[in-house]
C-alpha cells in the first residue's frame, strides 16, 4: 500500500501532518507522539522578529470548535532556527513546513531569506490569513491582488517551494486559489480560522481581549471541506486541507474532497495522538476499501 | 511524562454549596507533585477543551489522585455528576508544580484556590502555618488543614469565622512571618500576598490561572506576562501550563 | 419589565422570533407553542410561483449543526396568502414576518406586490441570500452594488417595512450592511447559512444530493455573533440576528452584540420549544439583572 | 398530540448482530398507532438531529413502546448503551401510521423494516400474512411474527432460511393475494411490493425514509417525489415525516 505524497516535489511518507500553531514545533507533542510517524510537521507562525501577540484571554470555548486569539506570538525567525529547527533535526522521516508570518510583505522576505539556507526547511507555508494580526495578514488574504502580489514577491525569494495558506473570509475562495496560483505559488493550504467572537453575557463583555478570534475545531469541518473542494475543481497546484479534522473520516473526507494531504489542529487538543490515529484509521480504510495507493482517491468525489 | 486516559472514579462528594472532591483512580498519580493540575476532559462532543483542574491530593500506594473543584460552568457540571464506577478522560500530570522548599512554610489559599494547597502542605512537613480565605462559614477543607498543618488560619469575606476580610489582612494581623510563602488564589489575592512577602522580604511561590486550550505548552494560548524576557518565548510571556502554573512571585506581573 | 422592541415602527411584544425556513408558518409547531407568546413568526421564504426545491437527501448532520439543501421549495405566495396567511389570522399578539425570495428582481417584485395589500404581513424579509438557488440568491447577497439596487427596487414596490437578509458567505459583511441600508432597508438581518459540504467516506459520494448545503445550528453562532457586531457599528438600521441560537444565553449575546431582535432556526429541530424557553430565560436574565429595559442592554458590549 | 418527553429505559437487549430492542416508558404510547415512529434524541451536544425510529410495539397498559433499531453511526451506537433505568429524549408520536384496512392483509418488511410491521400485525388481527426478508439467518422478530400473524413466510438473501431471494420473490413463489398489502424496507424492495401489489390489482402501503430534521413537516427537509402535485406543498413533493411515512403505492414515486 503507497501513503506517500509528493507536493511541489518534496515527497511526503503520509498525507497527515499537523496544523501550523496548533502543536509549536512538536516539541511538546513529541512526548505523546513519534514525530517521525508524521506526513510532516508544521511550525507556528514564525516573524522576522519576536512577536509578543495579544492580551489574555486568548481562548474561548464554542460549540464544537475554539476561538483563538494568541496574535501569532512567535520567538522570531533567528530562534526558531537555532532552537527549533535543530530539536527538528533528528526527525529525518518527516518533512518540516515552516510557518511564515509578517505584518508586510518585506517581513515575510526577511522570514524567507533567513530560511533559505536552512536544510531542514522542506517547504515554506506563508500565513496570509491569520485574522488576528492588525496590519497585513487579513488585508492580504481577503484581496486577490494582493494574494498574487505577495505571491509572487515570496516566490522570487523563496529557496524552498512555497504553500500560501488562505482565509475563509472571503466571498469566493476559488478566486484567491487562483489568485495564489497565479503568483506562482507551488502550493495551498486551506482553511485558515473563521473569525468569531463570543461575548460573556454576565459580564456583558467580550471572553477574549482581542474581542474576536478566529474559529477552529470540528465546527468549521464542512465549510473546510466545501472550499478544498471548490479549490481543486478551480487551480491545478495541490491543496493541503484543514479546518476540524478530528478523526480519520475527516481526513478521507478532506482527501476525497480534493486534499492531498491534510493537516490537524485543534484536535491535538483534546487527543494529543490525533495525527498518528488518523493516520492508523485512513491506512486501515485504505486496507478495508482496498485502496492500493492513496493517490487514487484524491478529488475522486466529484 | 505526560498520560492521557480514562481515570476511574472512586467516589465523589459535595464539600460545600458547589464544591465537589472527586477520587480518581489515574496512573497520572504515580508521576504527580503538588502543584501540578490535571485535565478532564467532557464526554459531550461538543466541549472540547480539556478543563484545568489541580490536584488537591496525591495517593501513590492506591494510585488515586484527588481533585476538589467548584461547579461554574458546562464542564464543572457535568463532572459534578459523576459517581463511582463511571470513567472520565483525564490527562496529566501538567505544570511544573510547588519547589519543596525547607525551613518554616506559610501555604495560602483562597476560595477555589485552597485544594491545590492540601498536598503541598502535607509535602512540606510540619513546620507550615496554612492560611485560608473563604467566602463564608462553609470551610471545606479546613478540618484536612488542621490536620496537615502546624496552625490553620481562617479568614472570611463575611466575618463569619476566623478574621474578617482576606487572607493578607489574616496575615497582617497575625505578622506571619517564614521563610518561603505558597499562595493560590484570585489575582487580587495573589498580589496582595506577593506584596506582603516582598514587604517581609520572604521568597514567594503563587499559582496562576489562565484560560487553556493544549494544556502542554503548544498553543501559547495560556500566558501571562512575565517581568522579564522568557527564555523560551523570547517576549515577556510565559505559559501558565507549562512553565507554570507555579512561578515567583517576582518573575510574573501580577 | 419592558421587552417591546421596535424595528422600523413595527413593535414587537418581545425580541424573539423564529428564523425563516425552519418553522414552516407556524403551522406544525403550533402544537408545542402559543404563536401568540413569539415577537414575530417568520414565514418560510414564499415565491412568485410553487417551487419544488432541491432532490433529497436535503438534510446532513454535522458537528453542533446541520447542512440544508432544501431548495427554497415552496407553494406560491398565492396559496400562501390563501392558506398560511388566513391560518396566522388568529394569532394577534404575534408579527408575520414574510420572507421572499426570488430568482430575479421581476421575481422578488411580484411577491412583493402580491402582499402588498395583506394586512396581516407587518413586515417583508427579503432573503437575497439563499444558497441554494443557483441563479439570483446568493450572487444578489454577494455584491454590493446587487445589494442595494434589489433593496432600491423592492423598497420602491413595498408597502411594508423591508428586512434585508444578509449571506455570511462574504469577504466583508458590513460592506453588505451598508449597501442595503443605501438602498433603503428598514432593518438588515443575519446570518443565513453558510456554505458547506459533507462527503460520505463509505460511499464516497456527497451526503446532500445538492452537494452543497448551508449550514446552521450552533456551529456558526460564533460568526453571528460577531457579524451582528461589525454590523451593528456599521450602520445605523436595527438588526435582527440569528445564526446558531439554541439557548437564552446565546439570544443575549446577540443582543449585547446589538441585535434588536432575535430569531431562533435550527434549535426548533431538537427543541419544540426553544423560542419560549429562550424568551423566558432572557426574561429571568432581565430579572436577575435588574434590566428594566430590554432596549437598554442592546449593542452595549462595544 | 405530539409529545417531547425524556423516556425512561425499561430494557434493551440485543436481538441479532447490530440489531437492538429498545423498551421505553413514555406518554407517547398512549397516542401511538402502528406505523408511526418516533424521534430519539442523542445525549452529545454535537448531535442535534432527531433519530427517526419506528414503533414497533405499543403497549398503552404499561405506557410503553417498543422500538427496534439497527446501529449504523454514531447516534445508534449511543442508543446502543442504553440500559434499565437511563432515561432518552423522544419525540411523538409522529406520522400518519397505517390505516387499519378490513379483510385480508399481507404485511412485507425488509431488513430494518421488518420491526414496523409487528405492531401492525397484531392490531390487523387473524387473517395476516407476513413476509419478511433478512440477510441472513439472524431472523430477528421472526418467532414473534409467528405468533401474531395466521402465517410467516421467510426469505433471505443468503438462502440460509426460507426462500432463497426477497420479500418478492418470496410472495411470487407463494402467488399470494390480499385485500391489501403493507410494506416497509428499503426503496427497490418497497418498488418490487408495489409493482407486485399493482399486477395482482391490491391495494398497497408503503412506509417511506428519508433523512429529518424536524419530524414535524416543518422544514421540507424529508420530502418524497408524489405522482400528482401535493395538497399542502403545490408541487410534486410530500413530507414523509408528516404527510408519511405511509403512502399508497400508488402516490408516490418509488
Ligand atoms: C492551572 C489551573 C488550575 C485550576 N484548578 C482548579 C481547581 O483545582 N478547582 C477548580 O474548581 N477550578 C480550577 N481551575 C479553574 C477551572 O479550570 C475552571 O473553573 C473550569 O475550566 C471551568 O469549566 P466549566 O466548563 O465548568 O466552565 P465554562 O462554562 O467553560 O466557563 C465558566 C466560567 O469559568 C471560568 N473559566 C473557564 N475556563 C477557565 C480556565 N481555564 N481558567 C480559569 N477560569 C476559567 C470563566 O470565568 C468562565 O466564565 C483551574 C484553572 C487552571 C488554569
Ligand atoms: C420514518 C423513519 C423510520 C425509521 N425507522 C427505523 C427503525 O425502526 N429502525 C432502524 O434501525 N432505523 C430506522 N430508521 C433509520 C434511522 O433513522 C437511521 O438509521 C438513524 O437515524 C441513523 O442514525 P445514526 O446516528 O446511527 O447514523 P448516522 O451516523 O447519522 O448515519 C449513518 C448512516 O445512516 C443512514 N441514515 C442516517 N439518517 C437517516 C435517516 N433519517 N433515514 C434513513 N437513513 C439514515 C445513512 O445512510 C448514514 O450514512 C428510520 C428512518 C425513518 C426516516
Ligand atoms: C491556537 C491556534 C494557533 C494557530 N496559529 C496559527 C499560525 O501561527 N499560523 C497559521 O497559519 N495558522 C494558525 N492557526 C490555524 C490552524 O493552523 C488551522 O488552519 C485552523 O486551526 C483550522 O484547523 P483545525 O480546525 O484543525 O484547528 C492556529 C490555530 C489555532 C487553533
Ligand atoms: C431547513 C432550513 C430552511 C431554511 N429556509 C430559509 C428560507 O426559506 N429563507 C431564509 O431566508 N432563510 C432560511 N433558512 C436560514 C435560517 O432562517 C437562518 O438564517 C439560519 O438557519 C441560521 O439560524 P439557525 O442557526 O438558528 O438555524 C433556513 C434554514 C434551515 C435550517
Ligand atoms: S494551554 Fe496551550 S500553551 Fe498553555
Ligand atoms: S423532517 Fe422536517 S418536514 Fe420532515
Amino acid at each position: 500500500m503507497n501513503t506517500k505524497v509528493t507536493i511541489a516535489g518534496v515527497e511526503f511518507q503520509n498525507p497527515i501532518m499537523e496544523a501550523s500553531g496548533t502543536f509549536g514545533s512538536g516539541m511538546e507533542y513529541s512526548e505523546f507522539v513519534d514525530l517521525n510517524k508524521l506526513g510532516a510537521v508544521v511550525t507556528k507562525g514564525v516573524a522576522n522578529v519576536p512577536w509578543a501577540g495579544n492580551p489574555t484571554p486568548r481562548i474561548a470555548e464554542v460549540s464544537s470548535g475554539m476561538l483563538n486569539a494568541i496574535g501569532l506570538q512567535n520567538p522570531g525567525v533567528e530562534v526558531f532556527c537555532e532552537r527549533d529547527l535543530k530539536f527538528l533535526e533528528s526527525f529525518k522521516d518527516t518533512r518540516v513546513l515552516v510557518n511564515v508570518c509578517g505584518h508586510s510583505a518585506e517581513e515575510y522576505i526577511e522570514v524567507v531569506d533567513r530560511l533559505a539556507s536552512e536544510k531542514r526547511v522542506d517547504m515554506l507555508e506563508i500565513n496570509i490569513s491569520c485574522p488576528n494580526v492588525k496590519e497585513g495578514g487579513i488585508a492580504f488574504g481577503q484581496d486577490p491582488k494582493a494574494v498574487e502580489e505577495i505571491t509572487r514577491l515570496v516566490k522570487a525569494h523563496a529557496k524552498q517551494p512555497i504553500v500560501m495558506k488562505l482565509s475563509p473570509n472571503v466571498t469566493d475562495i476559488k478566486v484567491m486559489a487562483k489568485a495564489a496560483e497565479a503568483g506562482g505559488a507551488d502550493a495551498i493550504s486551506l482553511i485558515n480560522t473563521l473569525t468569531g467572537m463570543k461575548i460573556d453575557v454576565e459580564r456583558q463583555n467580550f471572553v477574549l481581549a482581542n474581542k474576536t478570534g478566529g474559529m477552529s475545531g470540528p465546527a468549521v469541518h464542512p465549510i473546510a471541506v466545501r472550499m478544498v473542494y471548490e479549490c481543486a475543481n478551480a487551480v491545478n497546484i495541490p491543496i493541503i486541507g484543514m479546518g476540524g479534522i478530528s478523526t480519520w473520516e475527516d481526513a478521507v473526507e478532506m482527501i476525497l474532497a480534493g486534499a492531498t494531504a491534510v493537516s490537524i489542529g485543534t484536535a491535538n487538543f483534546y487527543n494529543p495522538t490525533a495525527t498518528t490515529d488518523i493516520l492508523q484509521g485512513v491506512i486501515n480504510y485504505m486496507e478495508r476499501k482496498k485502496i492500493d495507493d492513496i493517490n487514487d482517491i484524491i478529488g475522486i468525489v466529484k | 511524562m505526560k498520560i492521557k486516559e480514562q481515570a476511574e472514579v472512586i467516589g465523589q462528594k459535595k464539600l460545600a454549596e458547589g464544591v465537589y472532591s472527586l477520587l480518581l483512580k489515574t496512573t497520572i498519580s504515580a508521576y504527580a507533585v503538588p502543584g501540578q493540575f490535571i485535565s478532564i476532559f467532557s464526554n459531550d462532543g461538543s466541549k472540547l477543551l480539556p478543563r484545568p483542574i489541580s490536584i488537591c491530593e496525591i495517593d501513590k500506594e492506591n494510585g488515586t489522585l484527588r481533585v476538589v473543584y467548584r461547579v461554574v460552568g458546562k464542564g464543572t457540571t457535568e463532572f459534578s455528576s459523576l459517581t463511582e464506577g463511571d470513567s472520565v478522560e483525564v490527562m496529566g500530570p501538567l505544570g511544573n508544580g510547588f519547589p519543596l522548599e525547607p525551613g518554616k512554610a506559610i501555604v495560602v489559599g483562597g476560595g477555589i484556590g485552597v485544594p491545590p494547597m492540601l498536598e503541598l502542605t502535607k509535602q512540606l512537613g510540619n513546620d507550615v502555618v496554612a492560611v485560608m480565605g473563604y467566602r463564608n462559614d462553609d470551610l471545606f477543607l479546613a478540618d484536612e488543614f488542621i490536620d496537615a498543618a502546624s496552625e490553620l488560619i481562617v479568614a472570611t469575606d463575611d466575618g463569619s469565622v476566623g478574621v474578617h476580610g482576606t487572607v493578607v489582612d489574616a496575615m497582617k494581623e497575625n505578622d506571619l512571618v517564614a521563610d518561603v510563602i505558597y499562595a493560590c488564589g484570585p489575582k487580587p489575592m495573589l498580589k496582595g500576598v506577593a506584596e506582603y512577602a516582598a514587604a517581609k522580604n520572604i521568597k514567594c511561590y503563587v499559582s496562576m490561572e489562565e484560560r487553556m486550550a493544549c494544556g502542554v505548552g503548544a498553543c501559547l494560548g495560556c500566558v501571562c506576562e512575565s517581568k522579564e524576557k522568557d527564555d523560551h518565548s523570547h517576549v515577556n510571556n510565559k505559559r501558565v501550563c507549562k512553565d507554570g502554573p507555579v512561578f515567583l512571585s517576582t518573575e510574573v506581573v501580577l
